[in-house]
């Protein structure tokens, strides 16, 4: 699964590369994707990831930002439920992600564009497993348009 | 006995053939032999089931389908069953005997032996079971 | 309650007790057993090959007709439920299958592994219910010792066929009790009779065959109940060396139910 | 305008060989407000930080961006040089090009590409980095323990023996865990109880440890330094101040059907009862279960009896809350079900045993006092069997994945005790592999097989089929290809560690995380064994994977290390990344109060002067020492008047934007 997606980007790359902005948690997801580089595992270079205390901290403002500004796709990742640091961050992150997945489905853009997902520190794999499926389906999705800021350069 | 090169190239065409056909990851064994203890048929085989696992893994085929032990498999599954490392050997012995049956002439058993072989009662049940497993 | 039966090769001919008394019995007991029309053999034994669709076709089609009516599936042979069930479940979960042979099959709707399949002990035990089935029982078999032998196929793979822990079963006791006979637990009763061995290797069937027939016996057992006509065959060939009698299921069930 | 110094660190060829650093380095120094742009091949060496600390003096730089490894590993380290340097720490940003660019991309040029991306985000950042200085907070001079085996009671021990006041709650009646049950240790074969029981009595008779047996944690709230915990004492129906521990109530205690948990089930205890005659304290519980008072009403023997006036049916479970600078986690491991092993015909015939029901066989004071024999009629065995690996390395859903790791020394002690009492007892080992790391493991192991002739067998048994009063073992020699058939007498299984039932639970009311298999887990492999993530609390013994007895004792006094080092401390640092109200804003909803997990804001009026009026008004006030720096109330907040300091709107819209660049 990894291999095939990656294959089928190496071919693809040149006419387009989608840049995806991860929102990462300080405790469980940042530390995740510490343990996917210490294995070596491998996911493509156009994930640029930001550190964020905990997953109730992105305002969706963050996400419309990204997009304005010519990212293809954005991740957001927590603990799981149950397991976050201030105990119940990642519930206010799901209640307030689903309705805002919902709200950009109803403005035209897809769903798949946002991934919101829950990484512990101990889930490498599962770190770059998702990172290589939004790609793959950003890639599918192509550029995102809709709500870029048509003045900046990317 | 004859020495084996170990290494990766030795895994060649016939051995990817019979991993993929089993679906099985041989490379999961690490050789506990509880198959072995546990195969109801193992005093007729040559090779106990997990040798056959560990023969894989080292790449030396010839042995493999020379062997007995995949003609006296019952297909029972209480090697897969209790195999720790979630192997089903059942299918990995299928698809060693399917490498060789697929072979032209190299049918295990032969229908003008059948009516010997066979009695009144005997179900039809195992009659097709032999002709799935032994022919193609 | 109605449910599509596939009755299977071998209860056609070698094993006409096994059904006609199943028969028999499901009508004391209030379900409507419906053969299907044209079905075809099973094949006897599961395509364990990844590569293999043509040898699961037919299961498929007597799946997919089962579906058509909206019943549930019944079978009665150990193996030809073994098949049946597995090939169900490689439709239900592996797509490439799934794609090949509903491409291959070009049936009106695909055929996703929708249909439940039932063994007929499993019938008993969950839609009838062994508490059931022993108030419907006129000539309770007291004091009869009677020993469950499973075979292989009824169990495992336990992932896939999810009848009964594979170690340790306890369906065919408690149906023994129900029909209020005593069950004889022995460590054999999940071991494997030989199977087609018996074909090509009939000294190593023979061995394998006796050494449940002797574990039954030394734990006082003087019948063996099967459910599939092979192990019934195996066993019964080598029955004469021990004094252990073996029986269909249903035999049991039919005289307890008064239709033998 | 800001005057940033941007260092990117080699790590050696960690990072230099999949990113160009200097082109990184090269492009940093263009970026907006970067004075100082070079490269280092190793940043956090000693002359790496001196170039730092050199560097912010020479350059007067104000901010500072090391582009290196994860900020989880050297953020610290950096924002220490800085403060040495005079510069305030939290001006110091890290951009991850190690774990985050250079381990997990293979292609040179993207990597280098990516690397850029990653400064200019932490140079956009940094640029809006302010100075934070952190407050100060109080820290409760208590520690707590939770699990009263061999961890909990030595972190005790020397958590007391510093000085401190430590708390032990127990679950079950007595402290002793599962050493108490064992019968010999390996490697030196010394009693168990020997070196056990007079670390019991040291933990009961010393003044700075107060024991809670029958007990459980109940609720968790606060944080490092101030933890405040609700203990439910069970009601054990047995005055412990009164109680003289002389045992006539379980004497003349009719109930006599339950299983005896420390004995394993082997034998049954009454309804009043001690675990073991050792037992700290030695007082006794009513199991309300079985006891015929509590289930008919009828009987009440024990009360007749005692002349202390102990029994006290009317007990109920009581509340204690405390608050503790500490916690420590002790609570030890349990052994699978082997139910789904019907193969091995566990609990299908009385002699499959497993090994701690050996360890009770074996005992002296177990129900046997000592001598081998067989459950199912009493008689000396002739042959036994032992098999490894029940479970363990098993990667179905009947096993755990992991190695057990103390079963092939344990076993190889068993082994060693029959042929020493027993020299003509057969004994047979079914093994996968013998894994006998530790000081005088192997020795150990090899002894057995050498001087006392034990049958080591590699291969795994098939099945164990009980044939009269005999138990057939299959199996299969894997190195001869030999199958073997042994009219064993006794098969002793070793049955696979796993985390304790409610191990889950607990972690989930301290907000400590555990792993795939319930184990706890601990802030780093390798150089934080013994932490937690939640600063504050520890780690001892088997409660964070499986362990033997030095092990559990070695982890058990680095617990209380670290909990006396904290307790020692006479103010903590708070973490200053907290939420900040922006007053002219806040409109009093109070939204932000609903959303804080640790109720750390609350409203207050506040006056202003607006057009020569004074005007009262509601917000929102943040308590800094509560406030952990999630950054919830912030998204929550309507009009925007929350803010994180560390990580505000602006940093991170900046991070974005540079990133989109």
């Amino acid at each position: 699964m990894l291999l095939e997606s990656k294959e089928n980007l190496t071919i693809d790359k040149e006419e387009f590369k989608p840049l995806i902005v991860a929102f990462c948690c300080n405790w469980c997801s940042y530390a995740g994707a510490d343990l996917a580089g210490t294995s070596r595992l491998n996911y493509p270079a156009n994930i640029r990831i930001i550190k964020v205390p905990c997953s109730c901290r992105v305002n969706p403002n963050f996400v419309l930002r990204a997009f304005q500004n010519g990212a293809d796709g954005v991740v957001i990742a927590g603990c799981h439920p149950g397991d976050c640091h201030y105990s119940t961050g990642n519930y206010f992150a799901r209640r307030r992600l689903t309705l805002f997945t919902s709200l950009l489905n109803y403005i035209g853009i897809e769903s798949e564009r946002l991934k919101v997902d829950w990484i512990s520190a101990a889930e490498a794999n599962k770190f770059a497993t998702v990172m290589n499926d939004v790609l793959e389906k950003v890639h599918k999705l192509g550029p995102n348009r809709k709500l870029r800021d048509v003045r900046w350069k990317r | 006995m004859t020495r084996v090169k170990v290494n990766p190239s030795n895994r060649d065409k016939e051995i990817s053939r019979i991993i993929e056909i089993s679906g099985e990851n041989i490379y999961s064994c690490m050789q506990c032999s509880k198959c072995s203890a546990s195969c109801p048929a193992n005093s007729e085989m040559d090779i106990l089931p997990h040798q056959v696992v560990r023969i894989l893994q080292l790449g030396n085929y010839e042995r493999i389908v020379n062997s007995q032990t995949i003609w006296n498999c019952a297909s029972c599954f209480t090697c897969g069953a209790r195999c720790p490392r979630d192997i089903d050997i059942t299918k990995i012995m299928e698809a060693i005997r399917l490498t060789v049956i697929r072979n032209k002439g190299e049918s295990r058993i032969d229908v003008d032996e059948l009516p010997e072989k066979i009695d009144d009662k005997m179900p039809h049940q195992a009659i097709v079971s032999v002709f799935r497993k032994y022919r193609k | 309650m109605k449910y599509s039966y596939f009755p299977g090769c071998t209860l056609k001919t070698k094993a006409q007790e096994l059904e006609k008394y199943a028969l028999r019995s499901a009508e004391v007991l209030g379900f409507e057993l419906e053969e299907q029309i044209e079905w075809q053999c099973c094949g006897a034994v599961y395509p364990l090959a990844t590569d293999e669709i043509a040898t699961k076709l037919s299961s498929v089609r007597t799946l997919a007709s089962a579906k058509e009516n909206g019943n549930k599936l019944v079978t009665l042979c150990s193996a030809c439920h073994h098949v049946i069930k597995r090939v169900n479940e490689d439709m239900k979960t592996d797509k490439s299958t799934r794609d090949k042979v509903n491409n291959y099959l070009n049936i009106s709707e695909d055929y996703k592994g929708e249909v439940e399949v039932l063994h007929y002990l499993e019938v008993l035990r969950d839609e009838i219910g062994f508490d059931e089935l022993a108030k419907l029982v006129k000539n309770p078999l007291t004091g009869r010792k009677i020993g469950a032998y499973y075979g292989c196929l009824l169990l495992r793979p336990d992932k896939v066929m999810g009848f009964d822990d594979p170690e340790n079963p306890s369906t065919i006791e408690e149906f023994i009790k129900a029909l209020g006979a005593t069950p004889v637990k022995y460590p054999y009763r999940t071991e494997c009779c030989g199977g087609y061995l018996s074909l090509d290797n009939k000294d190593k069937a023979a061995n394998m065959a006796s050494s449940i027939l002797l574990s039954a016996s030394k734990h006082e057992a003087n019948e063996i109940v099967t459910a599939c006509p092979l192990c019934k065959y195996n066993l019964e060939i080598n029955e004469l060396k021990s004094k252990v009698t073996v029986t269909y299921f249903t035999e049991l069930l039919a005289e307890a139910l008064g239709v033998k | 305008m800001a005057r940033i110094g941007v260092f990117v660190c080699w790590c050696g060829s960690n990072i230099a060989a999949t990113v160009d650093v200097k082109e990184v380095a090269k492009e940093a120094a263009k970026m907006s407000g970067v004075v100082l742009s070079t490269d280092y091949q190793y940043m956090c060496s000693e002359i790496g930080q001196n170039l730092l600390r050199n560097a912010i003096k020479k350059e007067k730089l104000d901010r500072v961006v090391v582009a290196a490894c994860s900020p989880r590993m050297h953020e610290v380290t950096f924002r220490k040089a800085a403060e040495l340097a005079g510069l305030n720490p939290y001006l110091v940003e890290i951009a991850n090009i190690r774990e985050h660019c250079s381990w997990v991309h293979k292609n040179k040029d993207e990597a280098t590409e990516k690397a850029i991306a990653l400064v200019r985000a932490a140079v956009a950042k940094v640029t809006l980095n302010q100075e934070l200085i952190p407050g100060e907070i109080g820290i409760e001079k208590r520690a707590l323990v939770i699990g009263g085996g061999i961890a909990g009671i030595q972190t005790a021990l020397d958590i007391a023996d510093a000085g401190y006041m430590v708390d032990v709650i127990e679950k079950t009646p007595s402290i002793g865990g599962k050493m108490a049950q064992i019968d010999k240790t390996f490697p030196t074969l010394d009693c168990s109880a020997c070196i056990l029981t007079p670390k019991m009595v040291d933990a009961s008779m010393h003044p700075n440890i107060n024991l809670h047996t029958y007990s459980e944690v109940e609720k968790v709230s606060g944080y490092v330094g101030n933890f405040e915990v609700t203990i439910n004492k069970k009601a054990r129906s047995v005055i412990i101040e009164k109680c003289s521990g002389c045992g006539v109530c379980i004497e003349k205690c009719p109930s006599r059907k339950t299983k005896s948990e420390f004995e394993e089930g082997l034998v049954n205890r009454k309804a009043i009862y001690t675990p073991f005659p050792q037992a700290v304290p030695n007082v006794p519980v009513i199991d309300r279960e079985a006891c015929i008072k509590f289930k008919t009403g009828k009987c009440g023997i024990c009360k007749k009896v005692c002349t202390a006036e102990a029994i006290d049916f009317e007990q109920e479970d009581t509340k204690i809350i405390q608050k503790y600078g500490a916690i420590v986690v002790s609570t030890g491991y349990d052994l699978i079900d082997l139910a789904k092993f019907g193969e091995y015909a566990y609990g299908e015939d009385p002699d499959v045993i497993t090994s701690l029901e050996f360890e009770r066989i074996t005992n002296a004071a177990g129900p046997t006092a000592g001598k081998l024999l067989r459950p199912s009629n009493n008689e000396k065995p002739e042959k036994v069997v032992f098999i490894q690996c029940v479970g363990s390395r098993d990667k179905t859903c009947r096993g755990k994945t992991y190695c057990s790791k103390i079963c092939c020394m344990y076993t190889a002690k068993h082994a060693m005790l029959i042929k020493e009492k027993y020299p003509d007892i057969e004994v047979h080992v079914f093994y996968i592999d013998v894994r006998t790391p530790g000081k005088n493991f192997d020795e150990f192991q090899r002894r057995a097989v050498e001087e006392y002739g034990v049958n080591y067998i590699k291969g795994m048994v098939g099945k164990v089929f009980p044939d009269g009063d005999k138990l057939r073992v299959y199996g299969v020699d894997a190195l001869s290809g030999d199958t073997i058939e042994i009219d064993a007498d006794l098969v002793v299984l070793a049955a696979a560690t796993k985390a304790k039932e409610d191990a889950e639970e607990l972690g989930r009311k301290l907000s400590i995380s555990t792993d795939t298999n319930n184990f706890f887990t601990e802030a780093h492999p390798k150089l934080r064994p013994v932490e937690t993530h939640s600063a504050g609390i520890y780690l001892a013994g088997a409660c964070q994977g499986p362990k033997d007895i030095p092990e559990t004792v070695a982890q058990a006094s680095a617990a209380a290390s670290k909990a006396i080092i904290l307790l020692s401390k006479s103010k903590l640092i708070n973490n200053p990344c907290v939420a900040k109200v922006d007053e002219t804003i806040c409109c009093g909803c109070l939204e932000c109060t609903n959303i804080c997990p640790y109720e750390a804001i609350a409203s207050t009026i506040i006056e202003y002067r607006d057009h020569g009026k004074m005007i009262k008004k509601l917000v929102s006030e943040v308590n800094e020492a509560l406030c952990q720096g999630c950054g919830g109330c912030t998204v929550t907040c309507r009009p925007g008047a929350i803010d994180l300091k560390g990580f505000s709107n602006k940093q991170i819209l900046a991070e974005v934007d540079a990133l989109c660049f």
